[in-house]
């Protein structure tokens, strides 16, 4: 009774035939293990306390897995499983390139604290309602989006993605947070459909799905399809997704409601995945139609940049502020599409790797200095500073990256697409994230100012300093300072060596402007 | 046969949207489960239509005899299908506890999130 | 013992189900019978008795009878240029007491002609019809106490 | 085979007839108690015949049974919806037409 | 053997056709109601038309395999007149469904 | 170029940042005495630079350094000649006694360790600004010099003031620094280098670019945010809030200086055009005539002194942009002068305040008994800053007077400008020398004594090197003023300013400075409230300005995120698919993809039109539905009628999959309605409705007309024929829908169905947790709607 | 819904909807059908059943809780892709073994297996989510 594939029948020419080797199996796995694992931990809900430990080990796992996902990337060039053993573009290709497995990386490292900071900052109940297999399905559909090379298998993982932060948003049903998933909801479900309806015109225009496939006919598109419409409705999705202006208002609707664990996850991973599928979709398929929209993308990013930045200057809640701030870093990612050179495809990853790394941890500073201060109002914060030094000095870390200060990690992007723009002759655009900037570091700045600097809440006297913060409490605080020290390093490390990942975001950047080795690794008949 | 059915899914999407740009929640639910159809329609009549044979192997037979409508799009609609309804099933629950919590269904009202009087940012230093 | 002959009719349901006779289908169809009968163990009461099954047969055809007839009365009555109605509810007094038997009853009811079941009593000594024609209630509760209740007591017990 | 097609296309006019009575009932019964006679007894016969038509068509005994299973299945639950129907409807309190005569229900428990 | 054929796709279009009026019926009775039960009951009504609609065609195509779906329908037909009955029962009458039921008028 | 690891001169430009992280363990371990320690770094780098001076002084230049970023071409090279020596040497001496001093100014003081390393971390960025080749790289620095003088400004975070002032500076020195990124980038882009080695050497392409305008602005706003020239200069003054050792050294000595360091580094590339000769002048013209001004006014010791600063920083400016070989050469002089005497001023302000409790001038009094030596060390910078001989003071100040002595108007002018700057900043320097200390002693400071030697070594060495250089001008001369100024212009000056009273028009110039400052000085009170009483009348500053810009920028980002983020679902709907309408429509019309008029589908027949038909009645029948329930059953119509389309071509699949999740989110809606409370239909006003009719009109057809262009593309079946031919000979099954769901597309349905089950899962957590305070929500649904009772058993 | 008509049947669609779904998952490779119309079938059963008698009955009727069946479902349909590893092919490949087990021949596949996690995915879930409604109703 031997397992055959089938039934005698020729399979050559309608299956791969060459052997898979252990390393291929890292192009699935960053999916494939989230789900098992989710799957399993739904099945023991009830059984609190192993969640956390079950659930950070497989975040661990998946860490090591997109990190050496990304290093056999990285010299082997792109990577392709077509799933089921078809031959593409009949069956599912997942196919890696730098972009996706750096992405994909990045999502592991910012979920891994997250997850470590959950610990800290969900409670059993939510915990038996399905915190960490939410999370869990969430970097399945987030994995998934990064390296699947099928365009409506894109669609799938952004729904997986997005249902599971439906979950995450809901969980717990404070009014707020009711109030904020509502419109996250609903604004969330339109976009993806218009990204569905997009990937129904592709699939009557080309007749396939496969990212590659498509890539390879635009050479030559089929008579009359109006392809320049479908991209434009996939910048629409997408820029939805993203969170782009004028479609970014789910974002700061939403952001500030729910457990600021889940927000720092969301800050991190969602939108970026509008980025990504705007790379993908935009600048490797659509190259020629992107040219075409670049100066609408263009003036989209810079709306978006100071649109973001003047809502964080607006408020009052610190987390709403982040949110804002998570919009305006979007602008500046869109800004490297816009321009599409490899100096401004490169800022974007790169800012999309700093921006993952640093929304995150400031959510999770955010949490701290909530938790402990009672409030994530800013005219009720003060004291950080005198209270925790090193956390203080980590957030301020933050604050100047986020900023873009040099040597921190958000400075070399933002380097990189102000030289691409300038480079690219739009002067104003460079002129627009340079404004953006200087507009952050205010906003951030009067964060830290008032939460850290400041002696206590507003109206304390001045020169006092008698505000009492109690310590971290509600679950192990350790958790939540490594957690955030952790992130901090990493962005801190990206500042301070920014070559390996420029190096990387530069080659992938190339990759997705000279698609030939991602369409060979599809089609080359390697695999 | 396409231009009809391109009429019918252009009635469901401007619905739909009509739907979906009202005020009231259980409107916009309606919205949403219309455009789920006009989306699936879509997808649907971009694989281009066929009368009536499904695409099944006949028994005894290696391959189909005749013409078949196009499986793929089927798939992939099955997909979409169980995808939208779980989202339909999703938001409507959703609403539901909204309007449990919120105490309205309005969305000009829904402004716990984003409330109307939302205090000026702190000045000073 | 009853819930045995479910079983078996579970199977036998199955192979008429898959329309394939072998030994093999109506094992599975005993297994999965037993497991869809273990799914609602709780509620099953009663079950009917093999050789009660010729009386059940002639309540069937009796009752598919019924409804042809009720079916054709419909179609009279609505190509009919005036309705001529004469609607009312009447409390049908139950003979029979058990939830089995009860539901047969009901169910019988509202496929004949003219009347349907709209509810039974919550001391369950009536059953509530709707009819299209209660000029006569007691005749028609005569009938039916003649008619089904007795076919369904000679059946069932 | 001839029979069974003849057949079948009588069974599927009938069928349909009793369907179109259904609906027309539907539409020309004065309330929803007498609307219920109609669908459930005149819809249930018009779809049970047109599915025994498909099973003569099919000229297999799988589809045979089954179909005479499905026109089993919607005997059963005819009566049961309409059933569950009309006591929601009379318990929440919605009245028969004036036309009525009786209503033994309202004496008994009722509401 | 072709005539009776031709029987059966008369047969066929005569079924579908009344069929396609007992759609537009019940349609209207949904839209028109007045009251929910009665909505509920051309829903229900629908489903049936439905059934046999899958049961035509599949007569026209030859294709048994629609039987399947004709009873899976029937079967979560049911499911829905359950439910609404349920929801009738739980909720109460509507506002406006009480409006017309106190007046009566909605006999024809 | 080469570049060495083991170069020793990047080892010693690194130890500052050793220093950063040694210095709070040491303060730990050995309290204020640590600084003596501490000091050696600064001590180590100091002789290192010394030793490099005999070869930069021959004509050498040092390179070196390390790849950093390859691929944004970002090393850490640097490029020592005689500008960054002599900044070097400047920041590292006087960083040697900033340190010292700090350990007695904030002696026993909790954060003194954090202090000294937010002091050194800046030490290594302005160090490193000044030694760096890549531009890039000096760009890094110069945001790392920002940053640490926040942090440094900011170091008694507990006071507002200080708060202010450190986002003041900030946000203007930072804000500098992003126009330098855009100037960096156009000059690389134009010289096609980033390192300013060879960038010095493209002076050429870069004046005659077109991009040069644009590449002068974005690098003098940089340069003139940092050295503070009007009307960028208010945050200096406020950066006082600093404690004294930060004034002394950061807003004093260096990091004010690398703005004036900027101009000079680019003066071979970017001066000597009009634009620079005539705009840099104007600013620190103005600059030195508003600082000196506002510096009378003032009567804080610190205060006066850093606008006297500014004053300077507008001099070195003026005398930049002046631009010949002997206005070059006066500005090194002025500069390395500057530093002696502004650095040790600011550490006496700071003794005093530390000694006697105050830094008002007119409560400050007959200190000279009890600080004699800091009276002496206050002398010796007074004099050099008056301008009197034997000081390098002087020497500057007629080497100032030798350039402006042209004779042509705009040498007059400006001549006239600084003539009455250096007046002024004699009377300054006279307040702060003779005031404290000679004027009639103040009962309240009988407490005050001499401080520690950490206190006053510094200025005593720095007034004493003031003497030095002018004394062994000789040496000052090879070693420093000649190679700084060689480095400045781009080509060999020979710098041989000595102390020499011979009579000229320098002379006379000074003489009348002199006068003048005695004149004012003698009147100062009066001036001091005529300067006043003209301020109030003006009444409005840029430091004013700052804060109305602060507020104006709050107040327009409110307006606008309301307008914008006004928190209304619908209206962002609204704007969604105004968006989706608008640009589809564009985008066809724009690229001509409109689709062609399709003919009338003959081949449907009636009973497909048929079910088309209850499709869209169902449509219409949940558009018109009166009330919610009504469209709940509509929307059924519509379902089952897509089901039978599936049915009518060929996707029984999908029709058995509608009809049951149809039915089945019918059912749901029924189970929640259940507990909703039901409004009458649609409350928008007619204008609202027509409007969104007309969005939705627009988007809708726009969708439509996509998909018609679409199907009237010839298709390409390659997939499903695929599908076809394997699905029973490979995959094993007949239907070959089912083969893809399971088979050839089987990831997607695994994904289908993690959606699946993580909505049950949400759902699931959303009916179940409910938060605490139900009970009011609940009360405030039950109120909200009109009142349903649940009237069924 | 407190009626005894409804409650004495409703256990008896319940179980020929659950063998009705079980065949449609199993014939779904050859004709209509499949894991996912099967378990919305089966759904639906368990629906009428909660509706009928109340929600414990079902509860308890399944045993486990429908939300860890759902949860068995992904674990048993993602699992379905690993023997590939053992036959160094791709991820999901479809494997088969025809055993015959008296005289008749079986076609055991991972397909098959995934169809099945599809199945009890869907019942899982969608149950929960209408026994979960259900019991608010309930209260
Ligand atoms: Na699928
Ligand atoms: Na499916």
């Amino acid at each position: 009774m031997a397992i055959s594939v089938s039934t005698g029948v020729d399979i050559s020419r309608a299956m791969v035939e060459t052997p898979l080797t252990a390393a291929d199996w890292l192009i699935i796995a960053p999916v494939a293990f989230p789900i098992l694992a989710g799957a399993i931990l739904l099945m023991l809900r009830k059984r609190v306390a192993v969640q956390a430990a079950a659930a950070n080990a497989t975040l661990a796992l998946l860490l090591v897995l997109t990190a050496a996902l990304l290093a056999h990337v990285a010299g082997a060039g792109p990577q392709t499983m077509t799933m089921g053993r078809w031959l593409p573009p009949f069956g599912i290709s997942f196919s890696v390139d730098l972009t996706g497995a750096l992405l994909a990386a990045a999502a592991a490292a910012v979920a891994f604290a997250c997850g470590l900071y959950a610990t800290l900052d969900v409670d059993a109940s939510r915990l038996r309602y399905g915190f960490f297999p939410f999370l869990l399905m969430m970097m399945a559909g987030v994995n998934g989006a990064f390296l699947t090379g099928d365009v409506f298998n894109l669609y799938v993982w952004f729904e997986v993605m997005l249902i599971a932060s439906f979950g995450l948003i809901v969980l717990g049903s404070e009014r707020q947070q009711l109030d904020g998933a509502i419109k996250y909801a609903f604004l969330n479900f339109v976009a993806t459909t218009l990204f569905l309806i997009a990937t129904g015109y592709v699939y009557g225009a080309f007749g396939t799905l496969n990212m590659a496939d498509i890539t390879r006919q635009m050479a030559a598109p089929p008579p009359g399809a109006p392809v320049a419409t479908i991209a434009t409705l996939y910048l629409v999705a997408f820029a939805m997704k993203a969170a782009a202006f004028p479609l970014n208002f789910w974002l700061p609707a939403s952001y500030h409601t729910p457990r600021i664990v889940v927000s720092a996850l969301f800050a991190g991973l969602l939108t970026k995945v509008g980025v990504y599928a705007l790379l993908r979709v935009m600048v490797m398929i659509f190259a020629e139609q992107r040219g075409l929209l670049a100066d609408w993308i263009a003036l989209m990013a810079a709306a978006t940049m100071l649109v973001g930045v003047f809502g964080a200057l607006a408020q009052t809640d610190i987390r709403r502020l982040l949110g804002f701030l998570v919009v305006s870093g979007i602008g500046s990612m869109l800004a490297g599409i816009a321009l599409a050179s490899n100096l401004g495809l490169t800022g974007t990853i790169v800012y999309a790797v700093h921006s993952m790394v640093v929304m995150a941890a400031l959510y999770l500073a955010a949490g701290i200095v909530g938790r402990r201060a009672g409030t994530f109002d800013l005219r009720g914060l003060g004291g950080h500073y005198a209270a925790s030094p090193w956390f203080a000095g980590g957030f301020l870390l933050l604050a100047f990256s986020v900023a873009g200060l040099p040597p921190l990690s958000g400075f070399w992007p933002k380097l990189m697409l102000v030289k691409g723009a300038i480079a690219g002759g739009l002067s104003w655009l460079a002129a627009a994230i340079l404004v953006t900037g200087l507009l952050t570091t205010l906003a951030i700045i009067r964060v830290w100012g008032f939460a850290f600097w400041r002696g206590g809440a507003e109206g304390i006297r001045d020169g006092a300093e008698n505000w009492k913060l109690p310590p971290l409490a509600g679950g192990p605080a350790w958790s939540a300072y490594v957690s955030f020290g952790a992130l901090v390093a990493l962005s801190v490390m990206i500042g301070l060596s920014p070559e390996p990942l420029a190096r990387y975001a530069l080659d992938a950047a190339i990759g997705l402007s000279a698609p030939d080795a991602y369409v060979g690794s599809v089609f080359g008949g390697a695999r | 046969m396409e231009p009809a059915l391109v009429l019918l899914i252009t009635c469901f999407f401007t619905a739909s949207i009509y739907l979906l740009l009202s005020k009231q929640v259980i409107r916009m639910l309606l919205g949403i489960a219309l455009i789920s159809n006009g989306v699936n329609l879509l997808i649907f009549t971009a694989g281009r239509l066929t009368h009536e044979v499904p695409p099944i192997i006949p028994p005894g037979a290696l391959t189909p005899a005749v013409a078949t409508a196009n499986p793929l799009p089927q798939a992939l609609i099955l997909t979409a299908i169980v995808i939208s309804f779980s989202f339909f099933a999703f938001l409507l629950v959703l609403s539901y506890r909204a309007f449990q919590e919120l105490g309205t269904d309005n969305t000009p009202e829904m402004r716990v999130a984003e409330p109307v009087d939302q205090p000026p940012p702190p000045g000073g230093y | 013992m009853k819930l045995f002959i479910v079983n078996v009719l579970l199977a036998i349901a199955w192979v008429a189900v898959t329309g394939s006779f072998s030994e093999l289908d109506l094992v599975v169809g005993f297994v999965l019978g037993m497991f869809a009968l273990w799914l609602i163990r709780e509620q099953v009461g009663t079950a009917g008795y093999i050789d009660r099954s010729r009386r059940v047969v002639v309540l069937a055809l009796v009752f598919l009878w019924e409804l042809t007839m009720s079916a054709i009365r419909v179609l009279v009555m609505v190509s009919a240029p005036r309705l001529v109605m004469r609607p009312g509810i009447i409390a049908y007094p139950l003979k029979v007491d058990r939830d089995f038997e009860i539901t047969m009853l009901a169910n019988l009811i509202t496929l004949t002609p003219g009347t349907l079941s709209v509810d039974v009593s919550h001391d369950r000594r009536h059953l509530f019809i709707h009819t299209l024609d209660a000029s006569d209630p007691d005749g028609l509760k005569q009938s039916i106490a003649d008619g089904f209740e007795r076919k369904i007591m000679e059946a069932f017990r | 085979m001839i029979f069974a097609t003849v057949l079948a296309g009588i069974l599927i006019i009938v069928g349909s007839v009793f369907a179109l009575a259904a609906a027309v009932g539907l539409v020309r019964f004065p309330d929803v108690y007498s609307r219920m006679h109609a669908a459930s007894k005149a819809g249930t016969m018009g779809s049970g015949l047109m599915m025994i038509a498909l099973a003569l068509i099919a000229d297999d005994v799988a589809t045979a049974t089954r179909a005479a299973a499905g026109v089993v299945f919607f005997i059963l639950t005819a009566p049961v919806a309409a059933h569950l129907v009309a006591k929601a409807a009379y318990a929440v309190g919605y009245r028969m037409w004036e036309g009525s005569v009786v209503d033994e229900m309202a004496d008994g428990e009722g509401r | 053997m072709s005539a009776a054929a031709a029987f059966l796709d008369f047969a066929v279009l005569v079924s579908l056709a009344l069929l396609t009026v007992t759609f537009a019926l019940a349609v209207g009775r949904v839209v028109i109601g007045p009251t929910l039960p009665d909505r509920i009951v051309a829903l229900d009504m629908l489903v049936g038309a439905a059934i046999g609609y899958i049961a035509v065609i599949g007569v026209r195509t030859g294709y048994s395999l629609y039987l399947d779906i004709a009873i899976a329908l029937g079967l979560v037909g049911f499911l829905a007149t359950v439910a609404f009955a349920r929801f009738v029962m739980e909720r109460g009458r509507t506002e406006q469904d009480r409006r017309k039921a106190l007046s009566g008028k909605e006999a024809s | 170029m080469a570049l060495d690891i083991a170069d020793q001169t990047l080892v010693f430009l690194a130890l500052p940042f050793v220093a950063a992280l040694a210095s709070p363990v040491a303060v730990r371990l050995a309290g204020e005495k640590a600084v003596w320690l501490l000091a050696l770094f600064p001590a180590a780098i100091f002789a290192h630079l010394v030793s490099l001076a005999g070869p930069v002084a021959a004509g050498e230049v040092f390179t070196g350094g390390l790849r950093w970023i390859p691929t944004l071409g970002v090393n850490l090279s640097y490029h020592v000649d005689g500008l960054s020596l002599v900044f070097g040497l400047l920041i590292s001496g006087i960083g040697a006694f900033i340190v010292l001093y700090s350990g007695g100014y904030l002696k026993g003081h909790p954060q003194l360790g954090r202090f000294l390393s937010f002091i050194f971390l800046f030490m290594g960025s302005m160090l490193g600004l000044v030694m760096a080749d890549n531009l890039y790289c000096l760009l890094v620095l110069w945001e790392m010099t920002s940053i640490t003088s926040f942090l440094l400004i900011g170091f008694d975070h507990n006071w507002r003031a200080s708060r202010r002032a450190a986002l003041q500076a900030l946000v203007v020195t930072g804000g500098g620094g992003l126009a330098l990124i855009a100037g960096a980038v156009i000059v690389e882009g134009v010289t096609g280098v980033s390192e300013l080695s060879l960038v010095l050497r493209s002076g050429e392409a870069l004046r005659e670019s077109p991009y040069y305008g644009a590449a002068f602005v974005l690098v003098l706003i940089a340069a003139f945010a940092k050295s503070a020239q009007f009307p960028l200069h208010f945050w200096l003054p406020n950066a006082m809030e600093a404690p004294t050792p930060v004034s002394a050294y950061l807003h004093s000595a260096t990091m004010v200086k690398a703005g004036v360091y900027l101009l000079m580094r680019f003066n071979p590339v970017m001066g000597g055009t009009a634009l620079w000769e005539a705009v840099l002048p104007a600013f620190g013209a103005t600059t030195l005539i508003v600082g000196t001004l506002i510096a009378i006014r003032k009567t804080d010791l610190k205060l006066m002194l850093a606008y006297t600063t500014v004053a300077s920083l507008g001099l070195l400016v003026m005398l930049t942009g002046f631009g010949t070989d002997k206005a070059i050469e006066a500005a090194v002089y002025y500069l390395v002068a500057h530093a002696f005497f502004k650095g040790g001023l600011f550490m006496v302000a700071g003794a005093i305040d530390h000694e006697a409790g105050s830094r008002d001038i007119r409560r400050l009094g007959g200190l000279r008994r009890a600080m004699p030596l800091t009276f002496a060390a206050a002398c010796l910078a007074a004099l050099s800053m008056s301008g009197i001989p034997p000081f390098v003071g002087f020497i500057a100040k007629e080497e100032i007077y030798a350039a402006l002595a042209g004779g042509d108007p705009r040498s007059i002018v400006i001549a006239v400008v600084a003539i009455a700057g250096n007046a002024l900043m004699l009377v300054v320097a006279a307040a702060i020398a003779i005031k404290p200390f000679l004027a009639e002693p103040r009962p309240e400071l009988g407490h005050a004594h001499e401080g520690p030697v950490l206190l006053w070594a510094g200025p005593m060495v720095l007034g004493l090197l003031g003497l030095a250089a002018a004394l062994w001008a000789g040496s000052a001369n090879h070693y420093v003023f000649a190679p700084m100024a060689g480095a400045f212009a781009g080509h060999p000056i020979d710098a041989h300013a000595r102390l020499h009273l011979g009579l000229s028009l320098p002379l006379l110039l000074s003489l009348l400075t002199v006068a003048l400052g005695l004149a004012v000085f003698w009147r100062l009170d009066a001036a001091r409230r005529a300067m006043a009483g003209l301020l109030r009348r003006i009444g409005w500053g840029p430091d004013h300005g700052f804060d109305q810009a602060i507020t104006a920028t709050l107040a327009f980002s409110r307006s606008l995120t309301a307008f914008v983020q006004n928190g209304r679902l619908e209206s962002y709907m609204v704007t969604v698919f105004t968006v989706v309408g608008v640009t589809l429509i564009a985008a066809m019309a724009f690229w001509g993809e409109f689709p062609a008029l399709p003919a009338f589908p003959a081949d449907l027949t009636f009973y497909e039109w048929g079910v088309l038909a209850i499709a869209f009645a169902g449509i219409l029948a949940v558009l018109w539905a009166s009330d919610r329930l009504t469209a709940i059953v509509s929307l059924g119509i519509q379902g089952f009628a897509v089901a039978l389309i599936f049915i009518l071509f060929g996707a029984p699949d999908l029709s058995f999959t509608q009809f049951m999740v149809e039915t089945l989110s019918v059912v749901i809606l029924a189970l929640v309605m259940t507990r909703l409370t039901l409004h009458k239909a649609d409350h928008r006003p007619a204008g609202e409705r027509l409007r969104d009719g007309a969005i939705a009109l627009v988007s809708g057809a726009a969708l439509g007309l996509v998909l018609l262009s679409v199907t009237q593309v010839p298709f390409d079946s390659r997939l499903s024929d695929f599908f076809a031919q394997n699905a029973y000979a490979i995959a094993h099954g007949r239907n070959i829908v089912n083969v893809i769901i399971v088979d050839f597309r089987g990831l997607d349905t695994l994904g289908e169905i993690a959606v699946v089950m993580v909505a049950g899962l949400a759902i699931l957590a959303l009916i179940r947790i409910r938060h605490r305070n139900r009970p009011d929500a609940e009360a405030a649904a039950q109120t909200a709607g009109p009142a349903v009772t649940k009237e069924a058993a | 819904m407190n009626t005894v008509i409804f409650r004495t049947i409703a256990p008896y669609f319940t179980s020929l909807m659950v063998l009705f779904s079980i065949f449609v998952l199993l014939r779904g490779h050859s004709e209509p059908g499949g894991g996912f119309i099967g378990g919305l079938i089966a759904a639906s059963a368990f629906a009428i059943y909660g509706i009928a008698c109340g929600v414990h009955p079902v509860r308890r009727a399944l045993f486990f809780h429908p939300m860890a069946i759902s949860a068995f479902g992904l674990t048993l349909a993602a699992a379905s892709g690993l023997p590939s590893i053992a036959e160094r092919v791709p991820y999901l490949t479809g494997l088969w073994v025809f055993p015959t087990i008296g005289g008749v021949e079986l076609a055991l596949s991972t397909p098959l297996v995934f169809d099945i996690g599809v199945y009890l995915v869907v019942v899982g879930a969608i149950t929960s989510i209408a026994l979960a409604l259900e019991e608010r109703e309930q209260l």
